[in-house]
């Protein structure tokens, strides 16, 4: 039988590696996983390599997990939001790392991890410092910046409605980087507002197949990031 | 008669008239989101956010804030009948393929070329932040840039080339500025319109790069 | 106003040219826009790509725009169906001309154009005939194949519900190819089992959304390939 | 006494029986598609096609056959509660990017070193013909193969070397076929299982390629 419903938080993260790459839902604050960060700080693996929209706010969730010093790298696209004072902090104090990806790119690398493309050519940052290093190849009369898969040891999604199989669907446009990270990490580890009976989803309504997801926890109230 | 610059409402009421009816339009924050308040009621435009909305509508009243429908600003916004959701990937696969007809950007430097500059001044104190700037710059049909025309500093923001770092290269068609209406064509930079009373020369001291003045120019319009 | 329906099949198929790249939905039976093709068959334009996974089955439909000496080329992976008898026939006196595609790379390459990528590496026919001519690249130790896009100049697609911005849904898996080929056309043609007013699909439920879709027309009772 | 080589079914059977509990798996036309109906009834296996399916049950009864839901070889199919529907792009993303835990194939020739054939014999009379079973062969976790030992003439299908033309390079792992079962191991074809009654060089003498009998062998039970 299949059932990815885990009973808890703790169970949920449970085998996250120190040095493991993170994938982390959400853009502003619709869609952040507040709880399963929460469970992540307190299971403590570091020296993490955390890949999110945003570099976090105020001193809750993905920042506090950065204040603790378990953050070795970020990547992401806008690490400058209103409030992202532990990332600037961290930042000017030199001790937290940096990949900045165009935002379209960096979802596009996850869904090609995700799909087993080895790489793909872009037009996007063509002619920018962000394709410095990067190889440049016109085609069709046009050019593109070659970018890499990128791949995580685990995401951390947050979803509506869930089922036994990890069969997923989102709010609104909470939905953003979920599905794409979702197929793009070895552990997919989903947060749902409601877990519901096996076939309650209409199979045309299922935005994530399950097969992209391994574990399932319920969080029937989950909080909006920096609500203590 | 002294020149009056437009005021920032005066220029998204500007571009607002100028946005198509039918037409596909992304808004990048501040000045550009302003413009949708302006577009004439009998034309229906669909906006597209980079996280997965099109068809936004206006802000929801005080009290009707869903923290599940903002736009790329993070503001709050409501959805009009018609509108889809869909995920980040899809999102900029709009944009990179071309399939929105018009990005309104602001920008901090645009070059006669084109080039655009609206994500870094280099300074390395702060953290670079990008988000969608990059994707939008190469993708969007066509880019329109709403900004100021001079820093306030008064240096112009419109030069023969940026030299802050660039978003994307040669994109851009269209400046609206406090000051001017200016279309970038493959001949340079072209004024289509001027502030009431202000010289062209007075406009072109203001600027960094050539300018041409149009033979059908004429006074900005608001 | 944005109304994207048609009142007519012909208006549907208006203003194909002769030569063009016509993406066709469907897999087997289903999803196949049947009454679409045949407005293009009356339609008259010549010299057409068909890009469609198989290539036609009895005598209707996509067999028959093929035995009018319409099609010079199909991009197919499976042009091989039981009853693909006028494809069969034409191929064999050499009077139509095949690019042979492994399907997931027929699907990717459309998804390509449609995402403004301009190349991607895939594992797919790597050491297999199918790649002869084609770059080879190892990537993080793997090879790869390059895959360029393949863009239509109309797409000709079956929809279930849709309304008058060009929302779509499609009716379980005759979905398949739809999606992703309104994503790589210039011009997109969908023929719905019912137009419906503009907001009754549900935001979260609209699987095409209205920008990858130009025109709309209303067929209640569609025929199955096939069907006189 | 005689060896008694297994039915189709049979085959079906033996597979049946070594399709992992919670495993997500696709099924090639035939052979394969036989296989799901012996997988032991406590174990939940997700079935799933190349056309958006995830979830397949078993086939309809007569008169509920719905015509958009088919298999990959159009067969009518059911969904059971848990199914999912979603496009052709996703389909082939599942596969290539490895997420299929096993492909059950038909193949025409099968190689020591795991080289798959079962899309062209290279006779040019007929339209070539792929469908997924490139995707499928380079994107399945893993790969097993269910066919005949040899051709209708008795040739074998086990080669050192393919010599029709390749699907996927290297990709086989276990090989089920009317006579035996086996493993296509770093160090060559090892037999786990023969049927009863068949001496292993009488195996060796139906197959192309070296064969290494397992210290742990046994006989095919169905």
């Amino acid at each position: 039988m299949i059932n990815k419903i885990v009973p808890s938080l703790a169970a949920a993260v449970a085998g996250i590696r120190d040095g493991a790459v993170v994938l982390v839902s959400g853009f502003g604050a619709s869609g952040i996983p507040v709880e399963l960060i929460d469970a992540l700080i307190d299971q403590g693996s570091r020296d993490l390599t955390v890949v999110t929209n945003n570099a976090g706010a105020g001193r809750t969730d993905v920042a506090k997990l950065m204040a603790m010093g378990r953050v070795r790298k970020v990547v992401c696209s806008y690490p400058r939001s209103a409030g992202s004072v532990v990332f600037e902090e961290l930042y000017a104090a030199g001790k937290i790392e940096l990949e900045l990806v165009p935002q379209g790119t960096l979802s596009e690398r996850m869904r090609a991890a995700g799909a087993g493309i080895g790489g793909f050519y872009t037009p996007t940052a063509v002619g920018t410092q962000l394709a410095e290093g990067k190889e440049v190849r016109t085609l069709n009369g046009r050019d593109y910046v070659l970018e890499k898969p990128l791949k995580g040891d685990v995401a951390l999604i947050k979803a509506e409605l869930a089922d036994r199989w990890g069969n997923l669907t989102y709010r609104m446009a909470a939905r953003n980087f979920a599905p794409t990270m979702a197929m793009a990490a070895d552990v997919t580890v989903a947060q749902a507002r409601r877990i519901v009976d096996l076939g309650r989803i209409p199979p045309e309504e299922v935005i994530t197949p399950g097969i992209f997801v391994d574990r399932v926890v319920e969080v029937p109230n989950p909080k909006q990031p920096g609500q203590e | 008669m002294a020149a009056k610059p437009l005021t920032r409402d005066e220029i998204a009421r500007r571009v607002g008239r100028d946005i198509p009816d039918g037409a596909y339009v992304n808004l990048g924050i501040g000045l550009p989101t302003l413009a949708a308040n302006y577009v004439p009621a009998d034309r229906e435009v669909v906006y597209h956010s980079e996280n997965g909305i099109l068809g936004m509508g206006p802000a929801p009243k005080p009290g009707q804030q869903d923290p599940d429908l903002i736009n790329a600003g993070k503001q709050p916004i409501t959805l009009l009948p018609g509108a889809s959701i869909f995920h980040h990937t899809d999102a900029f696969a709009m944009i990179r393929g071309g399939h929105i007809d018009l990005a309104l950007l602001g920008a901090m430097q645009v070059g006669a070329n084109g080039d655009l500059a609206n994500w870094s001044t280099g300074d390395e104190k702060f953290p670079p932040a990008v988000g969608g700037a990059m994707d939008l710059g190469a993708g969007a049909a066509s880019v329109w840039v709403l900004m100021e025309h001079t820093t306030k500093d008064g240096a112009p923001k419109i030069l023969e080339r940026c030299t802050y770092p660039l978003t994307a290269a040669g994109v851009v068609d269209r400046i609206y500025t406090n000051l001017a209406v200016i279309d970038v064509t493959q001949d340079g930079l072209v004024v289509r319109e001027v502030v009431a009373g202000l010289e062209f020369s007075e406009l072109q001291k203001k600027t960094g790069a050539a300018l041409r003045l149009a033979n059908d120019w004429r006074a900005i319009q608001v």
